[in-house]
């Protein structure tokens, strides 16, 4: 058999092997190199998605092979409905960001290995069933995120950089902590992700609580968990646009995914036990986000911000343990990853012409950029939750999902959705309303190529809107199951 | 008689132990050593390993404090004597020696040593023959020591003008 | 007699380093390149390690129990000509050097491998005291060796006073215990220990002895040294003492402390594994202000003691498979590391932080070689260091020692600070100032960077062959 | 035909894309999309129409969410609200986007306008066509969307921005409230499906929360107390998007939902109160304001709200097909009204009514309609006005006392500031030297059509055709009352409308000289009162929007300072710990022996300390 | 009858006075001699209990010969770094060299 998930995992890292040995000035060469492995990579990711098997519990395109004897270590790769909906966006994102390069003027050589080092990475981390290999991607991802932004950020990019490598690193030490405890609590050890669930969920509670409080503060912090967020706001404003995309569309999702892969299946009692306190945190993390993004001046940072409430709604979902709620989680990842990235983009592209992200400078660009005021008032719409496009059914179904566990909790932090739509139109007004500022003629619209680049991820969010069904059927059985094995 | 001598010999080695680190003159400090080093080698004596006894003798005596008071005259000039001898530790220092003594004492005098009666000489053949066959290598080895601290000695004393 | 000549059979490789050293010191009447008697030296080397597996096959205990021919020793005794040849290699480009005493240096490099490795098959207290100080002093010897530069002659003396007391002190205790036991003889103490341990001047004696090997091993608090030494002495001695003089320190901890009195020795895993909180705890908090790259790697050193320590006090089957992992790994990766730094000096005349800034532009290889080495001592995946971090800490857990797993991982992320901010310089930052003529050869410095960041990150990846390595010679010992 | 319905909605839809997507290329052509689009929905509607005869009820579609195990359809539901919110969506908007092709003849947004009415018209009969909450809730958020867009329209006004910017969120506070009683209706019964609503069965205290609920997205759609502050402002935007968004249509999709949850409302006279009692309050404020404004459309607008509030008032009071019918009737004649005030700020540029007046003999088709839609809406009969107020009248009067006296209140005010608006419009002399003239016929031809329905749309209600509307609409409530309506109250209601209007003719035609400022200076807090709409904005402002901001400022300042603090502060704790530690290291060699003897006498002491000292 | 406890006692107090004189004596050579104390310290043990055991191959005493041996390779040494750091530094005073700190 095709082995498809290696390819999709090690084909950026050949990408970058092959841009390592090009020569140092020919750029277009390795923009097109990697650009083509990134599309190669899409292809593969769509692939993947037409042959899944919808209604297969167990994992699919599964690649086992022994690696390490010495420690029961195995290759093992396969992905399930939690997580092919996620390679898919990995490989969206990957490329869309990696056609949105262009923003990279110096070392561009790089940029691109250190790039398509990412995408193994991140691609890796969805794949991997084997505890050991999982950490290995997981942690692979930092290294060259650390670089990316360190680099090519903005103006604090070391402060940024460092500051989410060490404190993304300090989560995931912990885990890593908890995957060896984990690891021993099996006869014969063992790393396999899918089998250890038999083990852990037997152990003690008391263990079991403290190996899920070990695996909630590294996916926590990466979710992150209001108050383990505050790397996200200097990492994404710093951070070049390529790279916010990627940050914000992916990265985020990799300590959701977390808790689906493994936080929950692993540790159902603590799961039910800890479920209220992720609620709580769920509603911190909508209403607090919401409210500072509303105090927001700088753009980006605004939608920084936006992130931390919107991946409340996931960890909402999240805690609702049931279907409802799950399938509103998963899907709202999902969809913050789409909206989110071309929100960057957009502020990415804004800024190339502006070369100021400060709210209070723009103003009435409707009038000189009237294609981008549409997309931005659509990505805006979209993210705010308007039926219609894809936000609103991942928020309507974790909310809904919730409100069927915790009542008064999810009205309350149903009133994020009013201040989401208030800072976003209030963003809106300050940039596309209003008097046109200062001086029009650096606002040129927008080009062919940032069209292309928004236009698959807009149509994504209104096909999804109108027809949620294209992604939940990728994850209902794979829901069901987890919630068969949680009650 | 052997037991006055040796309380005599250790108080006196004692004494002058503490002589050698508590004067301000170095060189003064060199002879009270001189002068513990012989009182170990008495010691040696009497405890009925005469070769050990000249062996202190002959290289302490003879070479180290030799070459020690060598070293002190080279660098004489500032060794003088307004200069103070000691650094700002010494309090606490003297604490620290104090403690350790105590500690020292009262975890090896809670073994139940009992007193020795009388100890037959080892003769010296037996000594030699067990240093070339059970401490043969410890023995060579140390030639190599020597050898290479005699190089290293060489190399950083040297001073090519 | 049987016994003495399998034991000359056993000690053909020192012999043949033996043989070179004077070689060396006889080239350097004749000439004064450093490539001509680097290369001997490094042929030295290399025979010697030819000759190594042979000796494997003499009986087990030699000279009259002053020696063992265990798969300990056998595995300290690799790690050691490795580590000799690795720093005969970055030494070979070393400018530093007093010209005159270059075949003298050899001399000394050599000698001090003959002394590692004698001591690493060390099976006698007496045999542990004689080679412990023939390492000290050449060492004291070597961290002088840049007679005209103060802070060499500094180093040099440093070491020697807090060498000297500190080899007193574990004498003094070697004393005790002779005094105890009536032997020396390591397996006849395994024996007869039992009847003692439970007495204060057993344990007085123990702690006494710890003190001149944890100074090897540059254990809190016998440390202090550490810092001020290797950022004084010829960098390539510095890396020599990070490594050699280390494995040999733990390879003394491992057969006394936990392989002779470890049974008996009760509070030997509170002991040892608080000394390895505070040497990795002390080591990285202390390195994380430290601008001068040296100083840097010696507080970096001394928080990777503090690893390597914990595999001996958890003292389980695992835990010293993983102490043994780490300690080469550690090998590999220090070595490099220092490599790096000698080549920046090089090129940059400076050791400093800051003067790092954009070296990745002047000199890409050693970037990111050094890079990868740095990566690797602060413990991330895929690189080995990860690996060997990952067997301290499965061993911490395995032994239900959680916290001691905790311990170690925040300190690792603390470590990741400022192993990230000499990465944050070569890379991050723009170069300062015009690019300093390259060195005119660094192929040795390269070819040592190339092989160490190179097998960090295959054995990071397979390192099925160390690991089956360890196990089996766990198994025969 | 009935399976055409769910076509409805496509073909505005459609136009909506071709439009934002072509309109450069499209230009004026682009209007005439969207209206031809209108058209076939109009004409599907009345297909529909005829053809619901043939059956009624929903029509699955297919399913768009699976929702707890339930299958969540698209559907269509067909009943005769439905039709009748059908026909009145689509002549109305057929007829305002007519309008609009000469009112935004000079736009340079011309084809964007076009595209937002598409998109508004097709969410609209989306929204009465949608078969359960859901979808309802989907159609109905699109709505506010297209309000917000078309509000904005003028994006470089500011206060045009911000207007949009508060239609939304206002609203959006109501539909937030409908979303929660979406989920708590379904929590209780386990179906969102309209046709499910009757057979609704669950805890009491869920399902009248849930009405509740659901009426607070009725209250921030149709602009009712406390919500209300919105739609004044959503003045900003032309006039034609508040004749057919903030008058006819989407202001009335509030009611609207009220009257489709009918039977849930009718099952807890708690919730029918609340509605009554929220709209009488919303009546008689709107009323009294709309009473001293001089802002031509700001008074529509406050006539807007005082009318749903009315329609409200009759839903509550039971009157399920009375509030239904005068939504019908305030359609035609609001969004006349509405046109004719934007035909004549077309023609004067002002809004201002102190500096019209005399209008009526230069704009005369205009001021013709103007005065047919005014007396309408003052409920003279036998104008459509009259008939559905009288049906909410006769509705209240006997056992709510206090709501009829309410809807008598809001009657006499109606047709006092709606004479007093047409008053001062029309008639009397021009107070100021404005260029007028009359409106081009794309213009003229929609307020014939509308004055023509504000004139007869009522007589379908009234007892002279039997109240055949009423018992078209009794398909699903009975229209309670068969016997003939009670005179009293009849004639109660010409009475105040009537007074209303000669209050206003003796105040602002005859004795126009003195009379208005004497009873200013009379009544002087009570006009500044109403001048500042109750301060209700400044109300909000102060309790609501200022402290709100000043929480997200003060979030974002303990985000820096506490929650990111704490994290750079345990990192600089790290680092200067550091820092210090490194003190330690003095440099010189008999410090480091002391620090070492030391830490060897502290192991020493804490290994052996108790062997040692046994003696 | 040989006092092993007072033997013990003595070499306890010369190892003490040699500790002392390390931590205090400015002078490296002050030092040096007092590393001495403390190395006959572990000597007059080692002979002590070569003589308590009555040990056959004389372990103790040859230790304690190999003692003497390198503690005059050790003097030779420390003197030689004396030297050189008198050379370099002009000072034998230990708290005149701190260049290397922090």
């Amino acid at each position: 058999m095709f082995p498809i998930l290696s390819w999709l995992v090690f084909l950026p890292l050949g990408g970058a092997l092959v841009v390592f040995l090009l020569p140092k000035k020919e750029v277009g060469l390795m923009r097109g190199v990697a650009l083509v492995s990134s599309l190669a990579v899409l292809i593969l990711s769509l692939r993947l998605c037409l042959g899944f098997a919808q209604g297969k519990t167990e994992m699919q395109f599964v690649e086992v092979s022994p690696w390490i004897p010495q420690m029961n270590v195995m290759y093992f790769l396969g992905v399930d409905g939690l997580s092919v909906s996620l390679v898919f966006l990995t490989a969206l994102l990957g490329f869309l960001a990696c056609a949105a390069s262009g923003c990279i003027l110096h070392r561009q050589k790089e940029y691109f290995i250190l790039y398509q080092l990412l995408m193994t990475g991140m691609m890796g981390t969805f794949v991997a069933l084997d505890f050991f290999l999982f950490y290995i991607f997981w942690e692979l991802v930092l290294i060259p995120m650390y670089f990316l932004i360190g680099i090519w950020g903005g103006p604090r990019r070391e402060y940024a950089a460092m500051k989410f490598f060490l404190y993304t690193l300090a989560g995931s030490v912990l885990m890593l902590v908890a995957i060896i405890t984990v690891y021993f609590s099996a006869t014969p050890h063992s790393f396999n992700m899918l089998e250890l669930r038999n083990v852990t969920s037997t152990l003690d509670f008391p263990l079991q609580i403290f190996l899920f409080l070990a695996f909630f503060a590294a996916f926590a912090i990466k979710v992150p968990i209001f108050p383990f967020h505050t790397w996200l706001p200097d990492a994404h404003v710093e951070a070049p646009t390529p790279i916010s995309v990627i940050l914000a569309g992916v990265l985020l999702k990799l300590g959701a995914y977390g808790f689906f892969r493994i936080g929950f299946p692993l540790f159902p009692a603590a799961a039910h036990y800890f479920s209220f306190a992720l609620a709580i945190l769920g509603l911190l993390n909508v209403l607090y986000g919401a409210c500072v993004a509303m105090a927001q001046t700088d753009f980006k940072k605004m939608i920084a911000y936006s992130s931390v409430s919107h991946m409340g709604f996931v960890l909402l979902g999240l805690a609702a343990m049931n279907a409802t709620g799950f399938n509103g989680a998963l899907l709202e990842m999902f969809n913050h990853g789409i909206i989110t990235g071309a929100m960057f983009l957009l502020v990415g592209m804004l800024y190339d012409r502006a070369h100021t992200r400060d709210l209070n400078q723009f103003g009435g660009l409707s009038g000189p950029m009237p294609v981008y005021a549409f997309y931005l008032t659509f990505c805006s719409l979209a993210s705010l939750g308007l039926p219609g496009l894809n936000g609103f059914v991942g928020e309507f179904l974790s909310l809904a999902g919730s409100f069927a566990s915790y009542r008064i909790l999810t009205a309350i932090s149903a009133l994020g959705l009013i201040i989401t739509a208030g800072y976003f139109l209030y963003m809106l007004q300050r940039v596309l309303f209003g008097p046109i500022a200062t001086n029009p003629r650096q606002y040129s619209d927008l080009q062919a190529t940032e069209i292309l680049t928004l236009t698959p991820l807009t149509i994504i969010m209104i096909v999804v809107g109108f027809f949620p069904i294209v992604i939940l059927q990728f994850q209902e059985t794979a829901v069901q199951g987890l919630l068969k094995w949680l009650f | 008689m052997v037991e006055f001598a040796i309380y005599s010999i250790g108080i006196g080695a004692c004494v002058f132990a503490i002589l050698s680190v508590a004067v301000r003159d170095i060189f003064h400090s060199a002879v009270w050593l001189s002068l513990t080093l012989l009182c170990v080698s008495g010691l040696y004596f009497s405890l009925n390993a005469p070769f050990l006894g000249v062996i202190q003798v002959l290289v302490y005596i003879g070479g180290i404090i030799t070459l020690f008071i060598f070293a002190i005259k080279l660098t004489a000039r500032i060794g003088d004597k307004t200069i103070a001898q000691t650094n700002n530790q010494v309090l606490i220092s003297l604490l620290a020696s104090v403690v350790f003594f105590v500690f020292l004492l009262s975890a090896i005098l809670r073994h139940p040593w009992g007193r020795l009666a009388t100890v037959k000489e080892l003769p010296l053949k037996e000594l030699g023959q067990s240093l070339l066959t059970n401490y043969m290598l410890p023995f060579e080895f140390l030639s190599l020591i020597l050898l290479a601290v005699m190089v290293g000695a060489i190399v950083i004393g040297k001073v090519k003008k | 007699m049987t016994n003495q000549i399998q034991g000359l059979s056993f000690l053909f490789p020192e012999a043949i380093l033996v043989f070179f050293a004077i070689g060396c010191c006889l080239w350097g009447v004749f000439t004064n390149r450093s490539a001509l008697i680097g290369t001997y030296a490094l042929l030295g080397v290399a025979m010697s390690a030819l000759s190594l597996p042979a000796s494997f096959g003499a009986g087990k205990n030699l000279f009259f129990g002053m020696l063992t021919n265990d798969p300990f020793s056998a595995f300290f005794r690799q790690v050691i000509l490795i580590v000799a040849g690795l720093a005969i290699m970055i030494s070979l480009d070393y400018k530093d050097l007093d010209r005159a005493d270059l075949g003298e240096y050899y001399f000394f490099l050599l000698t001090i491998a003959v002394s590692l490795m004698l001591a690493a098959s060390a099976n006698n207290l007496l045999m542990i005291y004689i080679s412990l100080e023939s390492i000290s002093l050449v060492s004291y010897i070597m961290a002088g060796y840049s007679k005209r530069d103060i802070f060499s002659s500094e180093a040099g003396m440093k070491y020697f006073l807090f060498g000297a007391v500190s080899t007193g002190m574990t004498l003094y205790g070697i004393s005790l215990i002779y005094g105890l036991l009536g032997t020396l003889s390591l397996p006849a103490i395994v024996g007869q220990c039992s009847t003692i341990m439970s007495e204060p001047a057993a344990g007085l004696a123990l702690l006494l002895i710890l003190v001149g090997f944890g100074f090897k091993c540059s254990l809190v608090p016998f440390h202090m040294w550490t810092p001020d030494v290797y950022q004084g002495a010829p960098t390539p001695m510095a890396a020599l003492f990070s490594v050699g003089s280390k494995t040999v320190g733990f390879a003394f901890l491992l057969r006394v402390f936990v392989l002779t009195f470890g049974k008996n020795f009760e509070s030997w895993p509170l002991l040892a594994s608080m000394l390895a909180i505070v040497t990795m705890t002390l080591g990285n908090l202390t390195a994380l202000e430290q601008t001068n790259l040296k100083r840097l790697l010696a507080y970096s050193t001394i928080a990777q003691a503090g690893y390597i320590f914990l595999g001996l006090a958890i003292a389980t089957p695992m835990g010293i498979k993983a102490f043994l992992f780490y300690l080469f790994v550690y090998a590999l990766m220090n070595m490099g590391a220092f490599g790096a730094v000698i080549i920046i000096n090089n090129s940059l005349k400076s050791e400093q932080l800051e003067d790092y800034s954009g070296f990745y532009r002047r000199d890409p290889l050693t970037a990111v070689t050094f890079a990868i080495l740095l990566l690797s001592l602060a413990g991330l995946p895929p690189l080995a260091g990860f690996l060997a971090k990952f067997f301290i800490i499965a061993a911490a857990v395995e032994a239900k020692l959680t916290v001691l797993a905790g311990i170690v991982v925040i300190n690792s992320v603390v470590a990741v600070y400022y192993y990230v901010r000499i990465i944050k310089f070569m890379f991050l930052h723009e170069p300062s100032g015009q690019a300093a003529p390259p060195g005119p050869c660094r192929l040795h410095l390269h070819l040592v960077l190339v092989i160490t960041a190179a097998a960090n990150l295959i054995l990071g990846l397979w390192p099925h062959a160390i690991l089956g390595w360890i196990t089996n010679l766990l198994r025969m010992g | 035909m009935v399976n055409v319905a769910h076509l409805i909605p496509l073909f505005p839809f459609l136009a909506f894309w071709v439009n934002i997507l072509l309109g450069k290329t499209l230009h004026r052509a682009s209007a005439w999309i969207s209206i031809i689009a209108s058209l076939i929905s109009m004409v599907l509607s009345i297909s529909t129409a005829q053809g619901f005869l043939a059956g009624a009820g929903s029509y699955p579609l297919g399913t768009w969410l699976t929702f707890f195990g339930q299958p969540i359809a698209f559907g269509v539901i067909v009943d005769p609200l439905t039709v009748m919110m059908l026909l009145v969506v689509t002549v109305v908007a057929t007829l305002i986007m007519i309008y609009s092709v000469g009112y935004m003849g000079g736009d340079p947004h011309f084809s964007r306008y076009f595209a937002y009415m598409s998109l508004f018209t097709a969410s609209m009969l989306g929204l009465v066509l949608a078969d359960n909450l859901l979808m309802l809730y989907i159609f109905w958020e699109g709505v506010g969307l297209c309000s917000y867009l078309l509000i904005a329209f003028w994006f470089e006004r500011p206060a045009a921005a911000r207007a949009g910017l508060k239609a939304f969120l206002t609203t959006r506070i109501g539909d937030t409230g409908l979303l929660l009683g979406i989920f708590l209706l379904f929590a209780a019964t386990g179906s969102l499906s309209f046709t499910d609503l009757s057979k609704a069965n669950g805890p009491e205290w869920m399902l009248m929360a849930a009405a509740l609920l659901i009426f607070s997205g009725a209250v921030g759609k149709s602009a009712q107390f406390p919500l209300h502050v919105w739609l004044p402002d959503a003045m900003e935007g032309p006039t034609a998007v508040s004749a057919l968004i903030h008058a006819a249509t989407m202001v009335a999709a509030g009611v609207y939902l009220v009257a489709r949850c009918f039977v849930l409302f009718a099952a807890h006279p708690v919730c029918l109160e609340v509605v009554a009692v929220m709209g009488g309050i919303s009546a008689l404020m709107a009323a009294s304001i709309a009473s001293v404004n001089n802002d031509i459309k700001k008074v529509l607008a406050y006539s807007t709200i005082s009318q749903l509030g009315l329609m409200m008032l009759g839903l509550g009071v039971g009157g399920y097909s009375a509030g239904t019918f005068h939504l019908m009737t305030h359609a035609f004649f609001k969004a006349l009204l509405f046109l004719c005030a934007g035909s004549i700020i077309h023609g004067v540029h002002t809004q201002d009514i102190r500096l019209m007046g005399g209008l009526f003999y230069r704009m005369k088709t205009t001021g013709i309609t103007f005065v047919i839609g005014t007396l309408a809406i003052a409920g003279v009969p036998p104008l459509s006005g009259f008939w559905s107020k009288d049906e909410i009248l006769a509705q209240a009067f006997g056992p709510h006392p206090v709501l009829f006296i309410t809807a008598l209140l809001t009657s006499f005010l109606t047709a006092f500031y709606m004479a007093r608006l047409m008053l001062l419009v029309l008639f009397g002399k021009s107070r100021s030297e404005l260029q007028t003239h009359e409106s081009p016929v794309t213009m003229r031809f929609p307020l014939v059509v509308l004055s023509f329905f504000a004139l007869f749309a009522g007589l379908l209600g009234s007892p002279w055709m039997h109240h055949a509307f009423q018992k078209f609409l009794a398909f699903q409530v009975p229209y309670p009352s068969e016997e003939a309506p009670s005179k009293f109250v009849m004639g109660l209601s010409i009475g105040v409308s009537l007074l209303g209007i000669g209050l206003a003719y003796s105040i602002y035609i005859l004795h126009r000289r003195f009379l208005p400022e004497g009873i200013r200076a009379q009544f002087g807090w009570l006009y500044r009162l109403l001048m500042n709409k109750y301060y209700i904005d400044e109300i909000y402002e102060a309790v609501f929007v200022q402290p709100f901001l000043r929480l997200c400022r003060l979030s974002f300042r303990f985000d820096m300072a506490a929650i990111d603090g704490v994290v750079n502060g345990i990192a600089n704790l790290v680092r200067r710990a550091g820092g210090i530690l490194r003190r330690l290291q003095s440099g010189f060699v008999q410090n480091y022996l002391l620090i070492q003897t030391i830490g060897v006498l502290i192991v020493i002491m804490t290994l052996l300390g108790k062997l040692c000292f046994q003696f | 009858m040989i006092p092993v406890h007072f033997l013990l006692e003595v070499s306890a107090v010369l190892f003490c006075a040699g500790i002392y004189g390390v931590l205090t004596r400015r002078n490296v050579i002050g030092i040096l001699i007092s590393i001495e104390l403390i190395l006959n310290a572990a000597n007059l043990n080692l002979v002590l209990f070569d003589r308590y055991w009555g040990s056959t191959d004389g372990l103790g005493q040859i230790f304690a010969l190999f003692i003497v041996a390198i503690a005059a390779a050790g003097s030779v040494v420390g003197l030689v770094l004396v030297i050189a750091i008198y050379r370099n530094g002009k000072s034998i005073f230990t708290d005149k060299f701190n260049l290397l700190k922090w």
